[in-house]
């Protein structure tokens, strides 16, 4: 009566047929692929870009007021700003500050949000459920981006401290999306039978509850790349971030602000490059909501 | 040898708080699910417990197995009680009543493989033998091909979904299953796959059946005996085959005329025509007295007064109802 | 054909582009009602009688849908070919359907009241009324249907009414909108049997009344014998059997409505029959021929080859099966 | 009834929101490195004077003591002494505050009409080309920050073309209204000076479109794609089977249903709004709270932050209970919910 386990290992077909799906669901709509090539060419550079930028030097401290303010040219692609830094190379090297910026913050984020989400959802009803949410409900009770500024005002401003600023911030939204989830999923049968049958709380809550959330997350995520740096941006704009000479795309854009119209490429090309790294993020992001999102059905 | 009892209700109460009234005083809203509802399963027996929406089936089934505690009353497995101290039951208990679930999609984690499924309980209770062979046993006990283990469930169909929940429930070891409404949500063709493969483990586990449902005809064939509940009571408690001959609860003899059948036979034996009126109250605000009172029939002046109370009319056949007289 | 009949559906095709191809779901679909007749259409999950009805009344979505072939002609018109006006005329006076599932029928934001007066207006003699006479037409079907306290019934959201009183507002609503055909999906499945006995027998005693052939959605068979006059079993997109109600319980010819007659527990007791082994068919690519043949008994190689045609027997008794194709068994 | 303890559970709520706001802050103020004293006078002050400021500032009394202090005095309206505008906190909101709302109320409306307008017709003429390029643009505006938005503005309308003012809330010829409520549209249309609102609006219209951009987007989408969503729902395919025309089934059935998830949003995209309005406000020189905000953050006026924060708390709140009004009123599946039966 016994079977022979090896020969029941999962098919290796299985697993392709299932990459040709997902991808097949991923690329129906066509913005989903140019949002890939976005990041894809973005996370190039920005981890390249002392090789690929055509100035890598004008990336720190470097003067050379013999090219000041020339527009874009040739030789200098976006053109150079006042003190003559180019700035191309200068937004390679600000993508670099961008995905860390988004990295990190995802990376300090998810696992607590996360985590605080799933216990509050699992414990309804109980004193643990409120305390949680009524502290998220807080840090949502103002707008992210003014309580970033806050902290950043109290610390002495630089990336870093933006960064944790902004985690600070942005954990609580994990938190009530995956409430939402968790507190339906907790109603569902499989977690009622899971427990008749004396399973746990770590395992209904990782093995059996987390796994339902990973989709929603995922796509979360990667809308979140785009938000936080664009966040980012914000407050290097406003001189809390990115700190000069650094080449932090907010602070380009806001450095060029006195110089407009006449040297009009000092703010634009930077604000381009912002915009061109949160649209990518941004469709990327839709792509894989509709390739996961199929998989709730 | 009289047949012991395995599983045993006294008296249980289950009400439910769902909000306050009034901003100040705050005095709750309760809905009395279960009230008061005594009866018990005997070794190896298929018990029948029918009801429409609101009945309070579900809620004796979800209490049983420990999802809720019950406000009053009590439940023992062989004289052991389910529920002593606030501690959590021990898995001795937790290991013997099982129960499969009315829906197939919700009762099978949809991001597990029926492997995952089926190693939890193993994992929990059976920790000796080896697991692989444990399930592709599980499943031929089900009759389900071995190479189902590496399927998602929603890659199989209802049915076969309803199948691994009743593996699964198998995988214990147990001698007490609750069925709520195991075939509600499949077709007509499946259900009776499901239905004699229940039987069939039954004679060869010696399992006991609780069996919910509110299709009486499906109740005729599987149980051996039957209870009908309306609006958290038990109306009414018979041996199946004279639970169908002779009535005589009013609810019970509404709902037997209800029921569209597909054979003279069936026709006949129908009570006449009983023109079954009125809305099924909100279990919130139950009615005064009977709780029936307001759509029955035969309603009497003391029916919306005085609630009734148990009577036997024969050897295992006990009705809940002033027509039948009442201990004075 | 004795009596004209007034809805004649031939060899409807509807085929759905999902993910991975097309659905062939009706395959060749023929459907006919009399006037005045009460036609019984059963069939389990997924054997496409939802989507023959709703193609009737072409509120199918296109996409994903799509009528590759077949006439559906009502009063000897071809619905597939109207235009707006007529399509809306059709659906404002002639042919109405009520949902399966009550909950989801009913606009949740809006009264009843506002749901029924807007039926009222928009038909076809609503035009010439005042806004105190719509009101008044509007509370009609309502006392129609028994319902208790119309008035405050008209002010009252679909979330604040229980199952059966939303079926009985979307019957009240059809009957403003049907004057010949009265299309039930499954009404009262999603309720309570006494409840269910309720609304079947409401619907009864309204047909009879105001003389409106239905056409009854179900899958149960009780139903169908207490309510109809003929019968259309169907399964997997086809129409596999169709006859008088007395005739198809007396004498049911297809496997299929064998294998569905034997599996319906009695209330007689006797134990419960295996029911049909195999599960129903994947649209994607159907079984060749007919398509029950992976699940019959009975099948011989023509069965797997070609599909079977409508053969007669008798008075009227048809049914899709070779078994039966020289008149007999 | 129901819909009445609904409201006041809310507002007790956010009370308590507002509560747990005020120790984040106050926590925040006082996490800073260095003695909040000694940055009130300058690094120059003698140290008896720093020292008295300390005591009277209880700071060297225990941290819960000294938020009692602070949360007293705050509820009185006495937020402080702000460093770079030497007056008092409470003055700089008054004066400056009403700017800010004035911007970012013409914001939300933009937000509110434009959106649902943009959705609706994006919905209406689904996948046509108008559908296709409505939404490019709604992506856009999500995409983008506002304040690249605001540099657009400004370097397209405001110079090159000169269309529109960039600077300041009145052009320098005109004369301000009496102030009544402080918003210079609202106070020149209730002392009928004419000339004054249209200055101001057309004042209003550079930075409020660039700050309503991301909510304007938000919403489009939301409603387009909930109406999408809707049109497949069985009670329009059963309006439809009833003979409703088409035209009214859009225009009534579908849109009054859709439009609930786009309000309930509104409160979300209002508060991307307010925070954004930091930002433009500097690029336009506009005179409001948030620029304050940021010039106080920049040389760390710790009152200062603290009062425009909690200024900004108290306004999303009572926007976020207004837009749950609103939705109650819109949904009766809210309002009336039927107590859970079992």
């Amino acid at each position: 009566m016994t079977v022979q386990a090896k020969s029941l290992a999962l098919p290796k077909s299985k697993m392709i047929e299932n990459l040709g799906r997902n991808w097949y669901k991923f690329s129906r709509n066509p913005m989903s692929i140019v949002g890939l090539c976005t990041v894809l060419l973005v996370v190039f550079l920005a981890v390249f870009a002392p090789l690929v930028a055509p100035y890598p030097k004008h990336a720190g401290k470097f003067v050379d007021f013999a090219n000041a303010s020339l527009p874009p040219c040739r030789r200098y692609l976006f053109g150079t700003d006042v003190i003559g830094r180019d700035i191309l190379s200068r937004i390679f090297f600000g993508f670099r500050f961008s995905l860390t910026m988004g990295v990190v913050v995802l990376s300090l984020v998810v696992p607590p949000g996360v985590t605080l989400g799933l216990i509050a959802g699992y414990s309804q009803g109980t004193w643990i459920e409120t305390v949680i949410m009524r502290i998220t409900d807080i840090f949502l009770a103002v707008p992210p981006l003014v309580l970033a500024l806050a902290i950043c005002s109290v610390l002495t401003p630089n990336l870093f401290n933006a960064m944790i600023a902004v985690s600070l911030m942005w954990w609580p939204w994990y938190t009530r999306l995956v409430y939402g989830l968790a507190s339906t999923l907790r109603n569902e049968f499989f977690v009622n039978s899971a427990e008749a049958l004396g399973a746990s709380k770590f395992h209904i809550i990782f093995k059996e509850i987390l796994p339902n959330c990973i989709s929603p997350i995922f796509t979360k995520m990667s809308l979140d790349m785009a938000w936080v740096i664009l966040l980012g941006a914000s407050l290097s704009f406003v001189g809390l971030g990115v700190q000069p000479p650094k080449p932090g795309l907010g602070t380009m854009v806001s450095g060029g602000r006195n110089y407009l119209p006449e040297q009009w490429w000092i703010s634009v090309f930077p604000a381009l490059a912002i915009v061109v790294v949160v649209l990518g993020f941004n469709l990327l992001g839709d792509g894989l909501r509709d390739m996961l999102a199929a998989e709730e059905v | 040898m009289k047949p012991t009892d395995i599983l045993t209700f006294t008296d249980l109460k289950k009400y439910f708080v769902i909000g306050y009234n009034g901003i100040l005083k705050r005095e709750p809203i309760t809905v009395k699910a279960v009230d008061g509802v005594s009866f018990a399963v005997r070794e190896g027996e298929t018990f029948g417990l029918v009801g429409e929406s609101g009945s309070g089936k579900s809620t004796v089934a979800y209490t049983t197995i420990g999802m809720y505690r019950p406000t009053e009353g009590s439940i023992s497995f062989r004289g052991q009680s389910l529920f002593d101290g606030n501690k959590g039951r021990p898995l001795a208990l937790k290991k013997e009543i099982q129960i499969v679930f009315q829906d197939p999609g919700s009762s099978l984690n949809p991001r597990r493989t029926i492997k995952q499924i089926l190693e939890l309980p193993l994992q929990i209770h059976r920790r000796d033998e080896n697991r692989l062979e444990q399930v592709v046993q599980l499943l031929e006990m089900v009759e389900l091909p071995p190479d189902y283990m590496y399927k998602y469930p929603q890659m199989v169909g209802g049915g076969e979904k309803q199948m691994v929940a009743i593996a699964r429930a198998l995988a214990t070891g147990p001698s007490f299953i609750i069925l709520d409404e195991p075939t509600s949500a499949l077709d007509v063709s499946i259900q009776g796959k499901i239905i004699n493969l229940l039987i069939r483990l039954q004679n060869e586990f010696h399992l006991s059946y609780l069996f919910i449902t509110h299709d009486l005809s499906l109740m005729r064939n599987v149980a051996s005996r039957v209870a009908i509940m309306y609006l958290g009571k038990i109306c009414e408690v018979a041996e199946a085959a004279e639970f169908f001959r002779n009535p005589y609860h009013p609810y019970t003899r509404m709902l037997l005329s209800s029921i569209p059948v597909v054979s003279e036979e069936e026709e006949k034996l129908k009570p006449q025509k009983i023109i079954s009126t009125g809305e099924i109250p909100s279990p919130v605000n139950i009615p005064s007295g009977c709780s029936f009172h307001l759509r029955c029939p035969q309603k009497m002046e003391i029916c919306s007064q005085v609630d009734p109370v148990m009577v036997e009319m024969e050897e295992g056949h006990t009705v809940r109802c002033h027509l039948y007289g009442q201990p004075d | 054909m004795s009596t004209p009949s007034l809805l004649d559906i031939k060899d409807l095709h509807v085929h759905f582009d999902v993910y991975g191809g097309t659905l062939k779901v009706l395959d060749g679909v023929n459907f006919t009602v009399h006037s005045g007749e009460k036609v019984g259409l059963v069939g389990e999950t997924g054997c496409g009688k939802t989507t023959t009805m709703k193609s009737i009344l072409r509120i199918l979505p296109m996409p994903p849908a799509r009528i590759p072939g077949g006439e559906i002609y009502f009063k000897g018109q071809d619905v597939l070919k109207m235009g707006g006006d007529e399509l809306r005329r059709m659906r404002s006076e002639g042919i109405s359907m009520i949902f399966q599932d009550p909950t989801t029928a009913l606009n949740p934001v809006f009264t009843v009241g506002q749901q029924l007066e807007a039926v009222v207006k928009y038909s076809i003699e609503g035009k010439k009324l005042s806004r105190k006479e719509i009101r008044e037409q509007a509370i009609i079907p309502l006392k129609e249907v028994s319902m208790p306290d119309p008035e405050r019934m008209m002010g009252s959201y679909p979330i604040q009414l229980s199952g059966g009183m939303r079926q009985r507002v979307c019957i009240a609503m059809a009957l403003v909108a049907s004057r010949e055909l009265l299309i039930a999906d499954e009404p009262g499945t999603s309720l309570d049997v006494t409840i269910q006995d309720q609304i079947l027998r409401l619907l009864h005693q309204l047909v009879e009344e105001k003389n409106v052939s239905v056409i009854l959605i179900t899958h149960t068979l009780g139903v169908v014998r207490e309510m109809t006059d003929r019968v259309y079993v169907m399964y997997a997109g086809n129409m596999v059997e169709a006859a008088a109600t007395e005739e198809l319980f007396a004498n049911p010819l297809h496997p299929y409505t064998h294998g569905l007659m034997a599996a319906v527990p009695r209330l007689t007791g006797g134990g419960v029959s295996d029911g049909i082994p195999g599960r129903i068919p994947d649209y994607l690519n159907p079984p060749p021929g007919c398509r029950f043949h992976p699940r019959c008994d009975h099948a011989m190689d023509i069965c797997r080859q070609e599909k079977p045609a409508f053969y007669k027997l008798g008075e009227n008794h048809e049914v899709a099966c070779f078994l039966y194709r020289d008149g007999e068994k | 009834m129901r819909f009445i303890t609904f409201i006041v559970r809310r507002v007790v709520h956010s009370i308590f929101v507002l509560l747990g706001l005020s120790i984040v802050i106050f926590v925040i103020s006082r996490i800073m490195p260095g003695n909040p004293a000694r940055m009130a006078v300058g690094p120059r002050a003698p140290q008896y004077v720093i020292d008295e400021l300390s005591r009277q500032m209880h700071l060297d009394e225990p941290l819960h003591v000294q938020y009692y202090y602070w949360l007293r005095d705050a509820l009185h309206g006495d937020l402080g002494m702000s460093l770079v505008t030497r007056r008092p906190v409470a003055d700089d909101m008054k004066e400056f505050f009403p700017a800010t709302l004035e911007l970012t109320l013409f914001a939300g409306f933009i937000m509110a009409g434009g959106g649902i307008f943009i959705g609706i017709l994006s919905a209406r003429h689904k996948d046509k080309w108008i559908d296709n390029l409505l939404r490019i643009i709604s992506y856009l505006g999500v995409v983008t920050p506002s304040f690249i938005f605001a540099i657009f503005f400004l370097l397209l309308f405001g110079m090159a073309l000169n269309w529109m003012p960039t600077m300041g809330r009145l052009s320098p010829g005109v004369s301000p209204p009496p102030t009544i409520t402080g918003l210079i549209t609202v106070d020149s249309l209730l002392s009928g000076n004419l000339t004054a609102f249209f200055d101001a609006l057309w004042h209003l219209i550079l930075p409020g479109i660039a700050l309503a951009m991301g909510g304007l987007a938000q919403e489009s989408r939301i409603t387009r794609s909930t109406m999408s969503d809707n049109l497949t729902k069985d009670y329009i395919a059963s309006a439809r089977s009833l003979g409703i025309p088409e035209g009214v089934i859009m225009r009534k059935f579908l849109l009054k249903p859709s439009l609930i998830p786009t309000i309930s949003i509104l409160g979300l995209d209002f508060a991307g709004t307010m925070a954004n309005a930091f930002l433009v406000e500097v690029i336009f020189n506009w005179p409001g709270s948030s620029r304050y905000g940021i010039n106080t953050m920049l040389r760390k006026d710790l009152n200062a932050i603290a009062g425009v924060v909690l200024t900004m708390g108290v306004v999303f709140i009572v926007v976020n209970i207004v837009v749950d009004i609103v939705v109650g009123l819109l949904d009766p599946r809210i309002r009336l919910a039927p107590q859970r039966g079992e």
